[in-house]
Formats: C-alpha cells, structure tokens, sequence
C-alpha cells in the first residue's frame, strides 16, 4: 500500500471521526472544532487526490472564512445555554432511521458500483478536454468555460451580502 | 427595549482636525521612520565603531556620580551611646510607611526603665520599599534615618531584601536624642569618622 | 479688748480649763435650758434668728444648715465638731480647746438635742496635743458629771461624744474629707451633692461644724438670739476669734467684736507693727484669703461683709501681718509648697495645679523665672478655681492670684533680676 | 531512500533550522534594535560562564534568548480553571503550527544541482535538479492564506478557552482583525498575480529575475510599489504587532489572547510571533523583492548589463542565492521591528476602519489599475 | 473496495451524519455546522468524481456550492444572532413559534 | 420626667439620672476620664465639667438632672476648661505613646486632640514616679502615666470585691499600690482593670509591647472557659498588617481578649481565665486524620468513619459539651438515629487552684455549652455492655480506659494528643476561632462567636462532618 494510500485511509478515517464527534460533542465550540478538523482531512484528500485548488480554496474559504465566523459567533454567544447542554431533540430515533435508510440506499449503489461503469466514464471522458487540476489550466477552464456560472454566484453573494445586512438592519430596528 | 442611539465617538477638544494627509498615514509614518530609523542607524554607526550609543549606565557596574545632593537612599537606625538603637519599637514608622516595608518586634527590658521597650527586629524590605522618607518624619525619636548612601538595591531573591537590624545598626556614629540632624551638604553623613 | 466678749471672757488661768470653772462661770446651765425648757425645732429657730455664721472660712449661717436635718426621719444623725485647725496662720480653735473645752461640749450636746444626734464626734488635729488632752479630760468630767451617756440631766436626751485624732492632713478640715477621715479612709473630700446634711458620715445626715462656731451655742442659747444680735454688725453678729501672727508685737488669739476697726485693733489691742513699720500687707483670713495692703485696710472693718466688699473674706480668722520689706515671692514661695504638700492629689486640677504653682515658684526664686511665669500662674489660680472637689485648689489659686494682683512688680523684678527686692526677706527685724 | 526524499529533508532541516534561528534571533534583536533605537542599551546581562574559570561570555545579551527559552520552559505551566481544557490546550498548537508550515511552500533559493554540487552522488541523484523549496506547490501563495486562515482559530480559540474577559476581548478583536488584514493582504497580492500570471511562489520569484529598464531589478516592488506597501501594512497587521497590537495590548487586556497561558505555551505564542515576522518578511522578499535574486546573478553567474560576466560555479551561486534570501528577510524583520518601537499603536475602531476605508479601496483601486495595465500591454 | 468507491461512501456516510446533527441537535449553531458538514460531504463526492472521472466541471461545481456556502454562513449567522438576542437561548426548540 | 435643657435642646431624663448620663444618652459627648458606667462615681478627674445656667461649672458626672436646667457641654468657659484640665494632665503624664499599649485606645490621646491639641505649656520637669511596679504577675502599673480616676481601686471595692488596690501618699506624688495582705494576683477579675484604665497605666503583661492596638482587629466571640458564657472579643492581627518577614505565627495567633459588653451575661467584665484562652486555643493543633495512628486523606478517614457507623450494632456516642449549638444540632439530625445512645461528656474539668464558683461571673462547669448538649442528649457516664462495639469520642477529656476493648473508637479531637493515634479513625476538628456559632449558656442565653482564623487544610468542622458521616460509605450503594 502506498503512502498516499496509507494517508488517504487516515483523511478519511480523520473526518469521519469528525463528523461523529460532531453529533457527539456538547459544547458548539467542540463541535465546531470537530467539523474543522473533519473539514481540513477533506482537504487532505483533495490534495491527494491532486485537486490542489479545490484543498486550498476548502481550507481557505471553509477553514478561514466559515468556520472563523461560525467560532466568532460560538464566542460572541457564549452564554451558559441549557442548549449547550441538552445535546439530542426527541427526533433521535427517525432522524437515525431517516438516515440510516438514506446511507444504504446510496450505499448499495456505490456498492454496485453501477454508476462507475466503463461506459458512463467514455461518456464523461467524451465531452472532456485534457482535464488538469493544476492552478492555471484550472483557472483557464474556469473563466473561460464557466463564467457566467462564476459571474452568477457572484450576484449570488451580493444578494447574500445584502441580505445579511438587510437582516441585521432589521434585528436593529426592531430593537428600537 | 432600549432605544440605543448610534455610537457617536467622543472629540476631545484638542483633537485636530486631520487632512487626508495625516488620514492616509503613511507619509506620517514615513516621517516617523525617518526619525526613530535614522536614530537608529546613527547609534548602530557608533556601536559598530566601538563607541557607546547610549546614555544608560551599566548599572550596578557603573554607578552614576552625580546623585543629587539631598539625595537618601538608604536608612539607619541612630545609637544610644552604648550602641544600642535608640529606637523604642513604636512602630510609627511601619504604620506612616505607604509601601507597608517596615516590621518591627518589640521586647520588654525591664532592667532599663528608660528604655524599656526596644527593637528585637527591625527589619526593611528594600525591595518594596518607595523611599518617600516618612518613616524618617514619623520618628518621635530620631531613631531611623535616611542618609545618602545607596544601598545594594539589586539581589537574586526578593526574601533577602529584608534590611535587617544589624545592618541598619552599621551607621558608625553613635549619639544621642539631642543631637541635631546633619544639615543638608553637612557632608557627615557618609562613613563620618 | 476689742468689743465684748463671748468666748474669751474670763481670764486664763492653770484650772479656767476645767469643769468647776467652767460651771462656776455658769456652764451647763444653757444646757439646762435647752433640755428641760426648749423644743429642738426651737433650738433651731433660736440659732437661725441669733444670724450666727460658720466660723470655719465659709461663713455659711449655721441655722440654715441644721435646717435641712429632719428632726425625726427615722434614721440617725451625727454631729461632728471640726477641731482639724491646718490652715497656716490660724490657731483660735486651738484656745478654745486648750482652756474652754466645756463650751464646745456643752454646745454640742445642745445641738445635738436640736438635731436630735446620739453620737457626735470632735475630729481633732492629730499635731493639737495639749488641746486633746484638754479636751479628754473634759470629756472625762462631763461623763462623770452625767453630761453625756444615756437620759442626760433626767431628760430622756441621750447623747456619746468620740474625740477622734486626725492623722495630719489639711484636707481633713474639710468636711467631706473630715468625714472620709472620720470613717477611716483616706481623706478625700467628697463631692457634693449629696450634702453631707443628707448623706455624711456613714451615709446619714451629718452636721460638721468648726469648734468656735459651735462654741457660740451655748451663749447664744443662754442669752437668746436677741441678745446676741445685738453684738456686732447686723450682718454679720457676734464676735470673731482672731489669731493674729506675723510682725505684729503682741501676736495671739483676741476674740474680737465683727465691726471693730482693724487698724485699730492692729495698733491698739496687739501692740503695732514690729520696728513700728508701716504694713505691707495682711493675710486677713489665713493663708486662703486674699490679702490685702495696708493702704486697703486702712478704712476697714473687720466683719465678713467689709471685707467680701475688699475682695476677700475673714476666712478662718488667722491673721498674718506682713509687713513693709517682706519679700512676698518668697512668702508665695513658701505657701505653694503648703498647697502642693496638702493637696490630696484627688481632683486633676489641683492635684496637677499646686504642684505646678510650686515648681514655677521654685525656679522663680532658684533664679530662674521666665517672663512668662507670671502669666502662667494667672493661668493656673484661673483654672484652679472653682473645679475642683473641695477649696483647698481654689485656695491657692486665691492666694496666688492675690499676692499676684498686689504685688506683681515684685515678681517682675525676682525674674528680671534673678534675686529678691527684698534680699528673700520674711523676717522684719532682720532686713531693718 | 530515494534522492527526492532526502533532499526533502535536507530542506525541512534547513527551514526548521532557519525558522527557529530566526525566533531565538529576532527576540534579541528586537530588544536590541529597541534599544539602540531610544540611546539604550539593551541585553546586556545574560551570561555563559565558561565551566571552571570565571570566564563570563557575554556577547553583547545573546544569551537572553537563550534565557528566555529556558525560563519559559521551565517555568510551572499554570492552567486555569476554564471549562474547554481541549480548547486551552490546542490553541498555542493551532497558532503555532500553520506559522511554521508557510515556510513549505517558500522558495529560499534557486534550482538545486545536487549532482554538481556533490560529484560523488551524482549518479544517485541522476542529474534531477530541485528547486529550493520544500514543497514546490503549484498553489503556492494560496496555501499561504489557507495556513493563514488557520492560524486564526487558534488565536481565537486561545482566548476563548481561557474564560478571561481579557482573552476573550483579545480574541475576538484577533478574529476581527486578522479576517480584515487577510482581505487585504490577498487583494493586494492579486495585482502581482495578474502580472506574474501564477500563483507559484517559485515561478514568482523566476519571474522577478533580471532586469527592467536596464537598471532596475525586476523585483515585485518596481511593477507594483503601492501593492507592495499595503501588503506590508497588512502583513504586519496579520503578525499582531505595534502599531496593530490590538488583539494582545499590554495596557487594555494585559496580554490579550493568551493572558491565561504561561510556560511553553505562552512560549509558543510569542516564538510563532517571531517566527511570523520571519515569515512575512520571507513572503515579502518573496512576493515584491525578488527573492533570493540579486540582479544580474544568473545561474552562471553575475552577467552585467555591459557584457562582462562573472562566472561562478554552482555552489557559489547557491550559496549567494541562500545568504541573499537571508539578508533581505533579515533586513525586513529589522524594518518590522523599526516600525514596531516607531509607532504607537491604533485605536480599535481606526484599525478597522483603516483596513475597510482605507486599505481596501487602494487595494482594490491597485487591482483594478493592475488589470487594465496588463489588459492594455498584452 | 477501491478509491473512489472508499471516498464515496465517506461522502456517504460525512453527509448522513450532517443529516443525523440537523435533525437531533437542537443547538441553532450545531445545526448550522451540521449541514456545513452534509456539504462537505457533498463536495467530497463531487471532487471524487471529478477526479475519478478526470473531468473539471465536478471541481468548478465544488467552487459554486463553496461560494453558496459563505452565502449561507453570511445570512444564516446574523439569523441566528438576531433568534438569541430575542429568546436569549440558542434551542431551536424555542423558536418553533415563529412570533416576532 | 424632668425635662432638660442640652446646649438649648430640650430632652426628657429620669429623675435618678446624673447630666453625664443623659447627655451621653442623647448623643451629646462629654469627656470623662473617671466615670463609668458600673462604677461608682468619683468626679475627681473634673473632665465633665459642664456650664448649668446659674449656677457656672461643676462635674456632669455628679450632677443630678432637675427639671429645667439648661447646660452647656461646649461653652466657652467649659472649652477652656477642659483644656486647662488636659494640661494638668498632661503637666506630668509622660509622653511615652510610643511605647505606650494603650496608644491609640488611649482616651487621653483622643481627649487631647479633640479638647486640647497643644503641647504642655509647663517648661518644668515632670513628676517621676515607678516606672514599673509590678502589680501582680499579670500586670504591670506606670504611675507616671496614671492619672488617678481610680477606676481601678474602685473596681477592686466594688466589683471584684478583692480591696487590693488603694492609693498611697498624696497629691501628684499619690500612687496607686496593692494592700499588702490582699494580692492582686489572688482576685480572678484582676485584668478588667487594664480594660478599665484610661490610659495606659495598667499593663497586661501577656500583651505587653505585643502589637500595637491599631494593627488589631477585634472579632466578637464567647468565652468557653465556663458555663457562663461571657461574650468577648478577639483581638488578632488585621490581614493589612500582617507581618511578612517577622514570625508568621503573629499573623493567626490570639492577642489580647477583652470582653465585649453584654447586659444579659457579663456586662462588661471577664475573668481573667477568659484572657487567657490562648493557653486553651493555641495548643499544638492536630492537624492530620489518622486510622490507627497512620496519616490517611480526608476523604478516607472519613470514608472508614462512615463503614465503622454503617456496621455498628452497638454505638455509643459521647458528645463534646464544647461544640456549638449548630454542631450539636447536626449531630442530633445526621447521626441521632444512629447513635441512640448519645450521652453528654465533660471536656473540660476545672484545674487545680482554678475558682469554682462565685457570685459575680466564675461558674463550677468548665464548659462553654453544656446547657444545650443537656437539652439534646442524655448526661452522664454512658452505659457500656458487652455488646458496644463502636463508641465515637468528640472532643478532648475522655480516659479511653474506660472503653470497653472490644468497641471501635471513632475520635474527633482539635489538639494533639496520645489518644489520638489510638482511635481506628481520627478526624480533626476546627476549633472555636476557626468556625462561626452559637453558645447558649447556663441561663439559656445564645451568644454568637464569629470565626477570625483560618482553618488547616484537612481541619475539618463537625457540623459539615455530621452530615458528611450521615451518608453511607463509598462503595456501599
């Protein structure tokens, strides 16, 4: 087994067992700090996988960006909260069956392997050009193929942007 | 709920009024640099050529002359002609003490019905001490002193900064309630004869 | 002899002292009276109306002290006779015990029958010795003749007397003190309220008189309170023992009439001033008083209301005659180390006080009086006065004072000069 | 092992070598340069004696950093009662660490000829040539950011972990400032991009060989001068440091973030400090001064606008590649430090308000100059 | 079991236990991180299969769901700080009258 | 009631109360030196001088209120009176403060810059006298600072009874001197004179040149050296001024007592046995729990204590007479249904040559509260039987001979003793000064001690043990 193997295995393993602690976890910090070690073995694996752009961007904008602003806020509300403490809602047993239903109907078909098959790939591989996951043939692609997507989210964020600001607004005028 | 009104920052009425000159920082900064830089350079000059760039004494290797001439900087205990210290262990000077320095036992002689209170220990911390001098005003019997010798400030380890009896006691001489206090450039003070 | 005479009238002899003489001269018989003829509160009324004052310094009308006893509270009453004579230059009563002890006797059981006292007590000067022998033999006597014990005379009076030595304190003159003395404690003046007429020797109603006062009683119940009011002035009745010292010729006691002229009784009845100069001055009323020049005295009269008007009072009737050429500072000298040394030392002030007096008088004629001494003891007799238990504080800041307003140059000069003017003189003959 | 491990490691090596020579360093530098700047005189009194002679060396204080390591290891590691010890105890870790492992992605010399360095290892090495950086990232700069990033929550979680008003204050101002200045710095840097075209440290630096105009070196700081100052600002920002030491200011929160943390730990926060001034200045060199170029050094050599050459064999070159980096970073972190006893420090909302006013706009004006400049010459 | 298969199944797996947090959690904020995690899970298969299928438009898709991502985190964040400043709790199971 | 008049303001007196009374009654001060309120009045230190109109100065301590009389405490004569008295005073009163103990209680000192505030005018040398004439083995007398109030002899005539102290010779060379055939030392109530004092004459001898007075503090506190319980004070160091360098000990040591004044127990005296509680409380501490003598935690010796009362069949329980009424409780609520047989030991006996009884404050039983232990527990030797086989001892003065051999002992003691390693478990307890509670004494009277020194670490108050044992042991569900 190669090295990158041996580190993919431990990536994931890694946010796995991020994600278990997140359900597990009491206090939101924990939680949060789970999720960003969950997050940054994600990023582990995309580098592994040779996504270099999509690790660094996850890091930056989830690590960086999200998550600093979700632990801003875990800081900025820390009151003694019995929802800090009160770990599970009544939903406990459906919200798992619920889920567990989900995870062995998409299980199975991973497991089938049916959507891997030779054929499906030819007809991905057939619309593609020479993918490369480097820095600037990835930009290239980007901008040239996908700018209006790009060009939209970005009205996306000014929408969210303005949203946000028309929320605090709101919260502000309601105060007084 | 509270009506809160927006956060308008308080102008002091000497604040000036800053153009986008001042506002922009950088050229401000830049002339601050300038100064502190070129400080800088010119002792780092004087350094590398062997000169000292600062006016700071080597402390306690160099020792600098010119104390002032009222200058007290350390404290005695005065004498009895028998050498014992004419204080009573009234404690006046511990209570007036603002750093709170000074401690003193008291013991009962009753062979001396003069002097029947007196010191078993006088003792100093001259690491908290703040020299102001009022142990020295309290004293209804002109039993501590300051005089101007500079005691060894510096040590490795604050419970040894306790100035102890002995050492206040080293003051050489010996005299008497009635003996006025030196007057100022007296020049008695240091190792007197 | 100046003006009649009540106490002193008869003349001194080897036996004037004793019961037969004393009765031969009509002793006992006011007695008699009062006993088989006379109800207390008559006794009391009599007193009152004869105006007759304490002759120990206060001058305080005696009927209106008995008048506080009630006759018949159920608890006893005590009667002492202050014979305790400390004040420097007084020693009539002193004459009166030495050669009249049955007149103060038989006033006292007369008072005691008006006060209705079953014991009284004659505290007496333990340095008086002749005087208490006298006075214990006369007791002895007056038993024996049935004076005193129980049912005196027949009647159903019973009356004891005690002859009590003091133990040489001046302030056991004083009343309380007396008492405190008489109780066998320390003799401190006590402080009033209560009166010692309410609460005084073991806690009853006392009367303490002075041994002349007392000694009038017989004479006055003798003679009736009209009789005597006609002696003296109207203010102050009767006749006055004086004993006269000092640089005087012919020194002694004279019982003296209460509004004769007090030159004349200098110059006439007691001989003139030593080397015939002129006086300086005259401690009226021992050593208490005020003194007085001799340019003061010159117009008066001697009785209590002349001299409370010169400033000063007839005291306890010693009268010291000083005359020109004494150094007073000296003689003040002298007095304070008698009040320093008879201060109880009860009261603050005068305990302090005296001693401060004498100290500064000490240095002043040791030569080494400050200007401001004089000012310092002004302060002292001012604060001194009238703060504390008994007089003996006020006392000497009278005396002082006194001197001080008199004769303040002397003291000046003592100071600026380090000696006396008069070379510390106090005896007349020497210095002329 | 293979040829590409070891000299993997041989790098790492160096740069844990240099990061933590420049830590230990750069405390006494600052101490001294402060001191030499306001007429003192600084560290002078740590002292190696050497054993059984009463020779004292002293060496102008250089043992204070020594001093300092020692004493902040040995010290007792007090822990507050706070009810996050997982929080508390991973904090200095998170801070530290991203700091550290920016210095991966930095070129710290040109190409590496093993071969022709060492003739004997030649054939191990089998001609392959490296580029002086441990990991040759096509991402480079962004893996800055991302670390970066990071680096944050441990500064945030430090001070929330210590259930210290102070440290909670420090961190949520660190968090605040560190998202503003980050804003900044990438914005600035995205002029730099459009010129270089990558995000390559490597090829960054490859770009900023030579010459402009003949004279001037083509160094970062030439295309893109405003860039290159508000780059500084932020980066200095980033480091926490007068005149932006809000997030740890001595006279409003005592120390701010890490208040609570003492021993190592504290330790810690202040080495990455240390190390951080390091690497801003490593990443500056990087970005706007060339590197480790010096004009006219080629890998033959000096070559001379005139024609006249200086050859040089490849060791040399490597050399003076390696001790340039070292100079220029060390000259940056004396410019930090210059700055930092220079200036007093901002007002909470002037710091904001400098980073979103001020910074931002110019950033952005720079950008949009940047790219119709580039637009226009290509 | 092969790769993209392993990867698959984590994504699976990351996105059933983001499912699982937002349902049984009642903290407002965990929820939120909750379903930060089922997108993670999603991202990991899209990059999955980018990679295995050797294709960008996966990746370019990755940018697109991180960008609505910071949208969400934008507006959800300041919600959930205007809810806690009303009912002064972050238990979602006060907010379930939404009455001003 | 007669209606007065205090500086123009009209009060209401009683008929039998002097002016002192009723101005100090109606918050009008007047100096006094030799006043006091339980004793009789001497009104020779003149400092009460006030002005009645009419009638000038005289002495508001013996001045009895008739209606109508209008007095005047702050005329100007009376202030320049009072002045003219501090300096009599202070004509021969040593200027020692700085050795005085009564510095800074002193009420000349605080009389003399309220009233006087001027140096003594007298250029004289003052009056020498005994410097220090040996009292009694407890106290010292300067009688260059008395100032002769006689508060002292007073209280030796009316008080404690004993006449041992008189005045000898006269005027400002008068000193106070023991009667020769009545020693001070044999009068039980001697120390109150020091209290009484008001200057510093009167030397106790244990605080003697100990601390100034300011550097004290004074914690309200019951005396346990009898049944009476006599409320006292506490003086210790206050945490200002605790010493750093000089001995530590200083800092949580016992200064002086006094008595706190309590109409319903003591009023304002204490027996000298009350000052010496020190000799009681400063004892060499215990300070470690022990199971047969060997250190174990807190937590399991109290742990053994717990399954040794969980297996008793049989305990007997002697109940200290010294604890609080608090501890006493808790020892009825938590382990009265386990030790039915709770039976009231005496701590302490009285000593030999110690006075058993008088009619002022001594009482015969030795123990602070005894009266409460006899209301919640039976008195008397318990009745052991074959069959005890635990017996818990709380509190010292216990012959564990008389235990049977078979019982276990669980022993609660604060001091150090042999007994202590003997017990199968041995907890320490916190002594008075370290706990706060209540006594009741003899009458039924309830006084408060407040604690003022800290507890050792694995010292541990019977009240909290009660309960703490009253729990099963670890283990045992």
């Amino acid at each position: 087994m190669s090295l990158e193997t041996l580190l993919l295995y431990f990536f994931a393993a890694a946010a796995l067992a991020g994600g278990v602690l997140m359900l597990i976890a009491r206090h939101p910090m924990r939680v949060a700090l789970a999720l960003i070690s969950s997050m940054i073995s994600l990023a582990g694996i995309y580098a592994i996988l040779g996504v270099h752009v999509i690790a660094v961007f996850q890091v930056l904008i989830y690590v960086g960006a999200v998550m600093v602003f979700m632990v801003y806020v875990i800081m900025l509300l820390d009151v003694r909260d019995p929802a800090f403490l009160e770990r599970y809602g009544r939903a406990v047993v459906p919200s798992v069956a619920v889920a567990a239903v989900l995870s062995v109907a998409l299980g199975a078909a991973v497991s089938r392997g049916r959507i891997m098959s030779a054929d499906y790939l030819a007809g991905l591989h057939s619309n593609s050009m020479a993918a490369s996951f480097e820095v600037q043939p990835f930009s290239v692609e980007f901008l040239e193929r996908y700018w209006l997507h790009f060009e939209l989210t970005s009205v996306l964020l000014l929408a969210a942007v303005v949203a946000a600001i028309a929320v605090v607004k709101a919260g502000r005028r309601h105060d007084g | 709920m509270s009506s809160r009104k927006p956060y308008v920052r308080k102008r002091y009425w000497n604040e000036p009024e800053m153009g986008w000159y001042e506002r922009s920082y950088f050229f401000e900064i830049w002339r601050g640099i300038r100064i502190t830089g070129g400080v800088f350079l010119a002792n780092m000059w004087k350094w590398m050529t062997g000169r000292k760039g600062a006016l700071t004494a080597y402390y306690p290797e160099e020792i600098r002359a010119d104390y002032a001439a009222h200058n007290r900087g350390k404290h005695i205990l005065t004498q009895r002609p028998d050498g014992r210290p004419q204080c009573v262990a009234c404690n006046m000077c511990a209570t007036v003490c603002p750093a709170q320095v000074i401690e003193i036992d008291a013991a009962f002689d009753p062979d001396d019905p003069e002097h029947p209170k007196y010191p078993s220990r006088f003792e100093i911390d001259y690491s908290r001490c703040v020299f102001c001098g009022l142990c020295v005003e309290a004293c209804p019997e002109d039993a501590i002193r300051m005089v101007k010798e500079t005691p060894d400030l510096p040590g490795f380890d604050r419970g040894r900064m306790w100035l102890k009896q002995d050492e206040l006691l080293n003051w050489q001489p010996k005299q008497d309630v009635a003996k006025p206090y030196p007057a100022a450039g007296a020049g008695r003070t240091r190792g007197a004869p | 002899m100046p003006g009649r005479q009540l106490i002193m009238s008869f003349p001194v002899t080897a036996t004037s002292h004793s019961l037969a003489e004393y009765r031969a001269r009509g002793g006992y018989q006011a007695l008699e009276k009062a006993l088989k003829t006379m109800q207390p509160a008559g006794i009391i009324k009599e007193i009152t109306a004869s105006g007759l004052q304490g002759r120990g310094g206060a001058a305080f009308s005696m009927g209106r002290k008995w008048q506080v006893i009630v006759y018949d509270d159920g608890q006893p009453h005590y009667l002492i006779a202050n014979a305790d004579e400390g004040e420097p230059g007084t020693f009539k009563d002193r004459w009166i015990l030495e050669n009249n002890p049955h007149v103060l006797l038989e006033s006292m059981l007369i008072a005691s029958y008006a006060l209705n006292v079953r014991n009284c007590f004659v505290y007496i000067r333990g340095e008086f010795d002749l005087p208490y022998r006298r006075l214990a033999a006369a007791v002895e006597e007056a038993y024996a003749a049935g004076y005193f014990g129980e049912r005196i005379l027949g009647t159903d009076f019973s009356c004891d007397i005690v002859v009590y030595r003091g133990a040489g304190a001046y302030v056991a003159g004083e009343a309380s003190g007396l008492i405190a003395s008489l109780e066998g404690k320390k003799s401190y003046p006590r402080n009033r309220p209560p009166r010692l007429t309410v609460k005084g020797l073991y806690q009853r109603p006392t009367v303490v008189n002075n041994v002349e006062s007392l000694s009038n009683i017989a004479w006055i119940i003798a003679h009736g309170a009209a009789a005597y009011k006609e002696v003296g002035t109207p203010k102050s009745p009767g006749t006055r023992l004086f004993s006269v010292s000092g640089h005087v010729n012919k020194p002694g006691v004279y019982e003296v009439e209460l509004g004769y002229p007090w030159m004349k009784f200098l110059d006439e009845d007691c001989g003139g001033i030593v080397g015939g100069k002129p006086i300086k001055c005259v401690v009226p009323g021992g050593v208490s008083s005020k003194v007085l020049t001799g340019a003061e005295i010159k117009e008066l009269v001697l009785s209590h209301e002349a001299l409370w008007d010169a400033g000063s009072t007839l005291g306890s009737g010693g009268m010291i005659v000083i005359a020109e050429g004494t150094c007073m500072v000296t003689l003040s000298q002298i007095l304070m180390r008698f009040y320093h040394h008879e201060s109880c030392g009860q009261c603050t002030p005068c305990r302090h006080g005296t001693g401060w007096l004498h100290r500064i008088m000490d240095r002043i004629v040791a030569g080494n009086g400050r200007p401001e001494d004089i000012e310092r003891l002004y302060y002292i007799s001012k604060f001194n006065d009238g703060t504390t238990i008994c007089g003996l504080g006020d006392a000497a800041g009278y005396a002082m004072s006194g001197i001080l307003d008199k004769f303040r140059d002397e003291f000046e000069y003592y100071i600026e000069h380090k000696r006396s003017r008069y070379d510390g003189n106090l005896e007349c003959l020497k210095s002329s | 092992m293979s040829p590409d491990f070891a000299i993997t490691l041989v790098y790492i090596g160096y740069a844990l070598a240099v990061l933590l020579t420049f830590g230990a360093i750069l405390t006494w530098v600052e101490r001294k340069q402060a001191a030499i700047m306001s007429d003192r005189i600084g560290a002078n009194r740590a002292y190696l004696r050497i054993p059984f002679t009463q020779v004292k060396l002293v060496w102008l204080g250089l043992f204070h950093g020594m001093a300092d390591g020692l004493k902040l290891l040995l010290k007792e590691d007090f822990k507050p009662v706070t009810y996050d010890k997982l929080g508390y105890a991973l904090g200095p870790w998170l801070a530290f660490t991203p700091v550290v492992l920016v210095f991966a992605v930095i070129p710290f010399g040109g190409t590496l000829d093993p071969g022709a360095l060492f003739p004997s290892l030649a054939d191990w090495f089998d001609g392959r040539t490296y580029p002086m950086q441990i990991a040759p990232l096509d991402a480079g700069l962004l893996v800055v950011f991302a670390f970066g990033g990071i680096a944050i929550i441990g500064a945030m979680l430090a001070g929330w972990s210590s259930s210290n008003k102070f440290s909670m204050l420090g961190a949520l101002r660190a968090g605040s400032q560190l998202i503003s200045y980050e804003l900044v710095m990438g914005l600035t840097v995205l002029g730099l991009i459009l010129i270089y075209g990558t995000v390559d440290l490597d090829a960054m630096v490859r770009h900023q060989s030579g010459t402009v105009l003949g004279f001037l070196p083509a160094w970062g700081i030439v295309y893109q001068p405003l860039a290159a100052i508000l780059f500084l600002t932020a980066g200095i920002a980033e480091n926490k440091r007068i005149p932006f030491d809000l997030p740890e200011a001595e006279s409003e929160l005592i120390s701010g973030y890490f208040t609570e943390y003492s021993a190592m730990k504290q330790g810690m926060f202040m080495l990455s400090e240390f190390i951080e001034i390091a690497i801003i200045a490593a990443l500056f060199t990087t970005l706007f001064l060339g590197g480790y170029n010096l004009p006219w050094l080629t890998d033959a050599g000096f070559v001379f606008p005139g024609g006249a050459t200086f050859e040089l064999g490849h060791g040399a070159v490597v050399a003076i590649q390696v001790v340039t980096f070292l100079a220029k970073v060390f000259l940056l972190c004396s410019f930090q430090i210059l700055i930092r006893w220079t200036l007093p420090r901002f007002r909470w909302d002037q710091l904001l308000g400098f980073a979103w006013k001020f910074l931002l706009p110019l950033s952005i004006a720079n950008l949009v100059v940047t790219a119709v400049a580039v637009w226009a010459l290509t | 079991m092969d790769r993209t298969q392993l990867l698959l199944t984590l994504s699976i797996t990351l996105f059933a236990l983001g499912l699982i947090g937002v349902m049984v959690r009642r903290n407002a904020l965990v929820m939120l991180m909750c379903m930060e995690l089922m997108l993670n899970g999603v991202i990991l298969s899209l990059v999955t299969f980018a990679a295995h299928s050797a294709t960008l438009s996966g990746a370019v898709l990755v940018f697109l769901v991180f960008v609505v991502a910071a949208a969400e985190i934008a507006i959800a964040i300041p919600i959930v700080l205007l809810l806690s400043r009303q009912r002064h709790t972050l238990d979602v199971s006060a907010y379930s009258e939404l009455k001003g | 009631m007669p209606e007065i008049f205090l500086n123009g303001q009209a009060v209401q007196a009683r008929e039998d109360q002097t002016v002192l009374q009723v101005a100090l009654e109606n918050g009008v001060f007047v100096p006094y030196f030799c006043w006091h309120p339980h004793l009789s009045t001497a009104g020779n230190c003149r400092m009460c001088l006030v002005e009645v109109e009419g009638r000038g100065l005289d002495i508001a301590c013996n001045m009895p209120v008739s209606a109508g009389m209008k007095v005047f405490t702050d005329s100007d004569d009376v202030k320049a009176h009072r002045k003219a008295i501090l300096q009599f005073i202070t004509l021969n009163h040593p200027v020692d403060c700085g050795i005085c103990d009564k510095a800074g209680e002193c009420t000349l000192q605080d009389y003399h810059y309220a009233y006087n505030g001027e140096p003594s005018l007298s250029v004289d040398a003052k009056v020498r006298s005994t410097k220090y004439y040996n009292l009694s083995n407890r106290i010292l007398l300067d009688n260059e600072r008395c100032i002769l109030c006689l508060r002292c002899t007073r209280f030796t005539h009316e008080i404690s009874k004993s006449m041992a102290l008189g005045i000898e010779r006269r005027g400002d060379v008068s000193n106070i001197r023991p009667v020769e055939d009545r020693p001070l030392g044999e009068d039980p109530y001697s120390d109150n004179i020091v209290d009484l004092c008001p200057v510093g004459a009167l030397q106790s001898r244990q605080f003697l040149y100990k601390s100034r007075v300011w550097y004290l503090k004074a914690t309200p506190s019951v005396c346990p050296g009898c049944e009476r319980g006599c409320t006292i004070q506490v003086w210790h160091r206050k945490p200002e001024w605790f010493v750093k360098s000089l001995d530590q000990r200083q800092n949580t040591s016992i200064a002086r007592i006094t008595p706190l004044e309590n109409p319903a127990v003591n009023g304002p005296w204490i027996c000298n046995k009350g000052r010496d509680l020190a000799r009681i409380f400063e004892r060499v501490r215990a300070d470690q729990p022990m199971l047969k003598g060997r250190p174990v935690p807190v937590a399991e010796a109290i742990d053994a204590a717990r399954r040794l009362i969980g297996a008793a069949r049989h305990p007997v329980a002697l109940v200290s007479n010294w604890g609080s009424n608090e501890e006493l409780d808790s020892f009825k609520r938590h382990l009265g249904e386990v030790f039915v047989h709770a039976h009231v030991k005496t701590d302490w006996q009285p000593e030999e040559g110690e006075r058993l009884e008088d009619d002022l404050l001594i009482r015969p039983d030795k123990n602070p509260n005894t009266a409460k232990a006899r209301e919640l527990f039976d008195m008397g030797e318990p009745n052991y039987h074959d069959g005890t086989d635990l017996v818990l001892v709380w509190g010292e003065g216990y012959d564990f001979s008389r235990i049977p051999p078979q019982a276990k002992i669980i022993f609660l003691n604060s001091y150090l003793a042999p007994e202590n390693g003997h017990a199968d478990v041995f907890l320490p307890l916190s002594i008075q000064t370290e706990r706060a509670g209540h006594y009741t004494n003899f009458q039924g009277v309830v006084s408060k001690f407040e604690p003022c020194f800290p507890k050792g670490e694995a010292v541990l108050d019977a009240e909290a043990l009660f309960k703490a044992l009253e729990a099963p042991p670890r283990g045992h569900t």
